[in-house]
């Protein structure tokens, strides 16, 4: 046989990428160039025809060769494996009895504590004034703050004690500036007419960059409230709610109170190994991927109908028919990664808007349907390219035989490949022969968790957020980076970028609309990474390991669009470095880095067998 | 029970030549030449008192102090309100003309740049003033707050249109050239209307 | 009997407490004030006397009642607990042959990947220079940048192909600005003379912001060498050392290596419940501890003779014997608590003052000495007095006693109280008796933790970052809060804390001596009094609880020095908010807040049975 | 092999009168009115040129952009360096006399403070003028470095303190009472020694 030219095409979920290669008659392979194009349509689908003729047109121009000398195109059997994203939240908290406000807001007025009845400010002079008891003044809306601070004071030097101030708009430092006898003042209570009127209270206000010490302390509140101690049990979940904050209002209401409901978001029940095995999405993640441990290898998953989790699968279920064209009741759910968050969410009940950060629960959840088609694109590309093309082999096989072309790598070799919906890892043993899995949840999940805790609405910003490091524009002329060093630009700084936490990505500066500091969205960027890519590692890792033993793996190789990543690879290696592995990312052909590695291998296989 | 109804009045007394401050936690208002003078009420009638008031008060509320100055030599609101930036202490500076448009502006910025804009002056009442006085007070403290938000009312632009013409053309000729920017402390007056 | 006046005296490790109180015909208990003073000597000696005399003046001379009128004073029967601390480092980080240089300066130049062979820039130029071979110029001390910059041009004229440089001194970026070709450029390397030369190396720079990405990935380091697979398994914990850096210099020599070594720092011998456990003190706090639960009640505890910890514990009972006279053999130690840290060290074989993150071990030992010695301080007191005294009670009784005294509390009661060495925890059942167990650990080993961590040589600033918050001057006229909000001064804050991260103490702003942000310093805060304080609480309260389940407890009641921090209650109550429990600050009297609990326990023991 | 001898010498080309600058990322260096003119060497007869090349080249090497003034009208070093940081874009300036004393100052600082002072001229080298303007540069880019550790040495004292008060006398005579400072480019020539 002469030397063929051949390419070999492999069709992610999202990008779609070539290998051209001339094979000698004695097998031996010159690389001669690599494309990357978007997937068309979706993976395992007729439609990706398209988006792997284009690859293989590229791939030949660059190189200088033309349609008509190709041999043969070689693609992938990608076992479609199609993964689904939901999340639920499981708790719930709830004001009763408006007894509490904690919304914590920026300027709060004067310090201290004060402890009194609630007095609407209309009633606070003439003769119904009550001079007697302590006295908590609450002022609506539409209040000038000159004429809360003359009436306040006016009150005041008539012997009446006015202790503390709660106000609907943002003036409590407006008014405390004006008032004779310095006292906390909380403000913006958007709802501030449903404060209960002619009931014992108390306000605190900590001093600049400092937290309440007593509304946050259960004997604080009996202490203040003269509380027996059942009366202290039922009221402790306020002052664990204020706990952090520098001002806070709590109001003696007979039954009021703070609870965190967990919202019952029902079983799951995971078939497997013969069992059905059942666990509350609220035990949260940990709790749910031991019992998925535990029902190895898993036919199907399936949520209680009725509850969010049923409403969670059957939304994944969905979103697989109209990709697979299969009925939902044939859909089998292969694997789920459940990932506890938190999302911030309004209080119910909240008089002033106030926030808590809810548990969440997000599962991503795959599924493997059997019936190949790309069998069907292959003829495609053969008809629009005129040349020979088929199925070179399966896709975790492929991707492991392009890892070899990584220098410094042997047999035995794992690889994982970090992708958009799932990871997946195959091993070629000493001997040969190979095993591959396919996990749920990676680079999609990532976006989604940045997302939520951030509450971005913008799913672009969530991927920038994931994909560069972040910096804070300190002024028009300098911004810090996130390692803490300072860079200078010659040209000011566009106005909308002023004084942000911003995005270093290579097209410019995308601003992330949050009021968190750089160090906390870093945080909630590492942790969204590690809680899906190292766990999910080690948890495909143990699948394809003999004996499920780590210890036993010597090469690891990362590969695909999340290897790319600037810290996902030095995160997965230090979390595989105590079990003696070496593990970094691929470098096909000693010049690819982690893409290319299926179509890579697709094109070795042939040569060692031609078809 | 609503508050009295309380009409404020305004004057403004020079107190020298407008200096640069040296304090990171002042923001500077400037004032066009016929603010409070010329003119003593915005295109819908809010009481120049009231703007000025309302500015200062978003601004205190936020533990930032204000300094006011007039300035004499133009009527354009982002020359206006970009000298008062390279005088401020802090580089932020609230830029108002006698109709009402208002402006946000920072040193560094190129002239014709700002930070927010405020060009319908019939949509501008109290409210909004002060969220502009607060918002000015968080950018000199480093925060990015969320810009304050504006109804666009293009019903507005033709009906206000003539007066808005005229309310310009009568604050250029109070405009005094080549006569440098002062720095003005404002005296309010209570007068029950 | 007539209304009597009595004292009760609490002597702590640091502070002696009086409370003074008139006692009914009835057993009826008026309280007339309360007063602290710094205690005398070390606790259980008879130095004692002082401290106690001095508390009792002060608290009848606030009263206005003299030494005549007093009936009697009433002191705690301390079982002395002492506390003794050590730290060991147990991993060593070590260089061999040079084969790595990873100190990541502040300003190396240019950017990029440079491999080459190292040359000393003396024999770049004239006929001995090498032009075939990409090379990696070697710069020693002494050179002027002007000089360097102009010899690499006119080599690179010459045709060498100059591909990276090492400077002994901080010129990269005046380096790279002055060349023709832009190359990367690592600097600031003290031991520059001790580069191999004429070996194949590699000099990575990233951007600004950007950590590097081949040498710090196995692969990429067997990319640059071309190394076999045994070689690329050989070289990957430099991949490991450099992962996070903006710039390193990798060396090809043949065996040259970068370990991270477990020193051997002994076992620990843990004497309890007729059995002896060991563990090796390399295996972490996590080990110990549970090595430690299962030799419950601990009778003593034992270091490996020879070893580190054999020294630690030495050094523990070395302080004893002089605390208590009693001789080293007959010194028990009764508790240990083992807290993981990190200590950062240099690293063995730098050549440019590597600074590695070491682990360490910290642990605080407990020793109780059966001896009760406070009668002989009441007798001293008597005497000086003029008035009777005696021992009132033991002290975990009296603290619970004490602590009912907090309004919202009821029996069944528990108590922590947080000292400066040791977590005491006292249980008084709905029955009326008590229960009382000291655990080792408290304020002193936080406090340590965080010295260590941020490399404080200074014990009085680590205190302070213990105390109160952080803040960052950001100019002359204002600082950052640590939550983030802005504080204004009228007068310019004085040059030594500009630009510094400092702590908000109430004598004004001290300045951490450290280069880390904020957040870190405020993360290894929180930290250390989390491993402390959070881990004891539970495990103190485990060894009163009824079956050692929290769940059966219902009030806890914090007391003593560190129940004053302005985060560590808040801290303990979230941890024990799961259990049901409802936990806070305690408010003895309702007005003395965590202080004085044991001194108002022994006046109420004496109301209700004067002995 | 070390480096060759070279001796430089620098010339000052002035461009202008000083004014502030705008550019946060500038640290301005307050040459004394004798500095690379009357006199060429520090009292230990290190170069003026050496000395300057060396703040600029630890100024260049944290990536912070210079600028070169000459003050005229004192030769008090806490006067200089405070006009330098008035003039300084990021607020930080180095002040350095004929003899080689010299100081690093802030804008808002009091004029009689400083951030760091280096009064024992003689134990000043070139290594030393390379600390300050390498801690200036950080000082301006918000860092907090650890001070230019120098040498305490009582014994220069009286050896030095005749020849000290000669040059202060004589760096007296070049003041030019009210005439401003101006900006210079500094112009180094290399000479072989
Ligand atoms: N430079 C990058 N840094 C971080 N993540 C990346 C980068 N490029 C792609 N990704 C992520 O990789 C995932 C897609 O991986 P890829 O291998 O291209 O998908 P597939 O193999 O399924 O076609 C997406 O989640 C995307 O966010
Ligand atoms: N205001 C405070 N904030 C935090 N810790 C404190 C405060 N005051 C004292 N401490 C800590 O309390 C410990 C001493 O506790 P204390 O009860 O006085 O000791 P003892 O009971 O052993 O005499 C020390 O570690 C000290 O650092
Ligand atoms: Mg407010
Ligand atoms: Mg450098």
């Amino acid at each position: 046989m002469d030397t063929r030219l051949v390419v070999g095409v492999d069709v992610g979920n999202s990008t779609t990428e070539a290998c051209l290669a001339r094979v000698g008659p004695d097998g031996a392979v010159t690389y001669l160039g690599t494309a990357l194009k978007h997937t068309t349509g979706v993976k395992g689908t007729p439609e990706n025809a398209d988006g792997a003729v284009a690859a293989v047109r590229e791939v030949l121009a660059r190189a200088g060769a033309t349609v008509g000398e190709l041999h043969t195109v070689l693609l992938n059997e990608a076992t479609p494996v199609i993964s689904g994203l939901a999340m639920e939240t499981i708790t719930e908290t709830i004001i009763t009895e408006s007894t509490m406000i904690g919304h914590n807001p920026a300027t709060p007025g004067g310090e201290g504590l004060g402890v009194g009845v609630t007095v609407p400010i209309g009633e606070l002079l003439g003769d119904g004034r009550d001079s007697e008891r302590p006295v908590i003044v609450v002022v609506p809306h539409g209040w000038d703050f000159d004429d809360v601070a003359a009436t306040l004071n006016s009150a005041v030097r008539d012997g009446v004690d006015v202790v503390a101030a709660v106000l609907a708009g943002d003036d409590a430092v407006l008014v405390t500036n004006r008032l004779e006898k310095r006292i906390p003042v909380v403000d913006e209570v958007a709802a501030v007419e449903k404060v209960p009127v002619g009931m014992l209270a108390a306000v605190e206000v900590a001093p600049p960059g400092r937290t309440i010490r007593t509304l946050s302390n259960s004997y604080g509140l009996a202490t203040v409230f003269a509380l027996d101690p059942a009366q202290t049990r039922q009221v402790s979940p306020v002052a664990r709610a204020l706990t952090g904050n520098r001002s806070a209002v709590v109001i003696r209401t007979p039954t009021g109170d703070v609870t965190d409901r967990l919202i019952p978001a029902g079983v799951l029940e995971l078939r497997g190994a013969g069992k059905t095995l059942r666990v509350e999405v609220d035990a949260g993640a940990d709790a749910i991927m031991d019992t998925l441990a535990r029902a190895q290898p898993v036919d199907d998953v399936h949520g209680e109908p009725g509850t969010h989790v049923g409403g969670m699968l059957a939304q994944v279920r969905d979103t697989m028919t109209d990709v697979t064209g299969q009925p939902a009741s044939e859909i089998a759910i292969h694997d789920v990664l459940a990932v506890d968050t938190i999302v911030p969410a309004e209080v119910r009940g909240g008089l002033a808007g106030e926030v808590a950060l809810e548990h969440a629960v997000a599962l991503a959840a795959m599924v493997s349907t059997d019936r190949s088609r790309m069998q069907a694109v292959a003829d495609q590309v053969a008809a629009e390219l005129g040349s020979s093309a088929g199925v070179g082999g399966v896709e975790g096989a492929m991707a492991v035989r392009g890892a070899l072309t990584t220098p410094g790598v042997d047999r035995p070799v794992a690889v994982i490949d970090l992708g958009g919906g799932s990871t997946d890892a195959a091993l070629l043993s000493a001997s040969g022969e190979t095993t591959a899995v396919h996990v749920a949840g990676a680079g999609e999940l990532v976006t989604k968790l940045i997302a939520s805790e951030l509450a971005l609405d913008d799913r672009e910003v969530a991927e920038n957020v994931k994909r560069y490091p972040l910096g804070k524009v300190e002024s028009f002329y300098h911004l810090r980076h996130e390692d803490g060093t300072v860079e200078f630009v010659d040209e000011p700084l566009p106005p909308h970028v002023f004084a942000r936490v911003v995005v270093m990505t290579p097209d410019g500066l995308v601003p992330v609309p949050t009021r968190h500091t750089l160090d906390a969205v870093r945080r909630v960027r590492r942790e969204a990474k590690r809680r899906v890519f190292c766990v999910n590692a080690v948890r495909a890792l143990r699948q394809v390991a003999p004996q499920g033993n780590l210890r036993a793996l010597d090469f690891v190789v990362l590969l695909g669009g999340s290897a790319l990543d600037f810290e996902i690879p030095d995160m997965i290696a230090d979390a595989l470095a105590p079990h003696g592995i070496v593990c970094g990312t691929g470098n096909i052909h000693g010049s690819e880095g982690p893409r290319n590695a299926v179509a890579s291998g697709l094109v070795d296989a042939y040569a060692e067998e031609p078809g | 029970m609503a508050t009295p109804a309380t009409e404020r009045t305004v004057s403004l007394r020079e107190t020298g030549p407008a200096e640069r401050g040296s304090r990171p936690d002042e923001v500077v208002i400037a004032l066009s030449p016929a603010f409070a003078g010329e003119f003593t009420k915005t295109i819908v009638d809010l009481p120049h008192a009231e703007v000025l008031r309302q500015l200062l008060a978003g601004i205190e509320e936020q533990g930032v102090t204000a300094r006011v100055v007039r300035v004499r030599d133009t009527a354009d609101l982002a020359a206006i309100s970009h000298l008062g930036a390279k005088l401020s202490g802090s580089g932020i500076a609230v830029g108002v003309l006698s109709r009402g448009t208002a402006m946000i502006h920072q040193k560094d910025l190129p002239r014709l740049s700002n930070l927010e804009l405020f060009p319908q002056s019939p949509l501008l009442d109290a409210e909004v003033f002060r969220k502009i006085g607060s918002n000015a007070a968080r950018y000199a403290k480093g925060e990015s707050p969320e810009p304050v938000p504006t109804r666009n009312d293009q019903m507005a632009r033709p009906r206000w249109q003539a007066k808005a013409a005229l309310l310009h053309l009568k604050e250029f000729d109070c405009i005094e050239a080549d006569r440098g920017p002062v720095e003005v402390k404002p005296v309010f007056e209570l007068s029950h209307a």
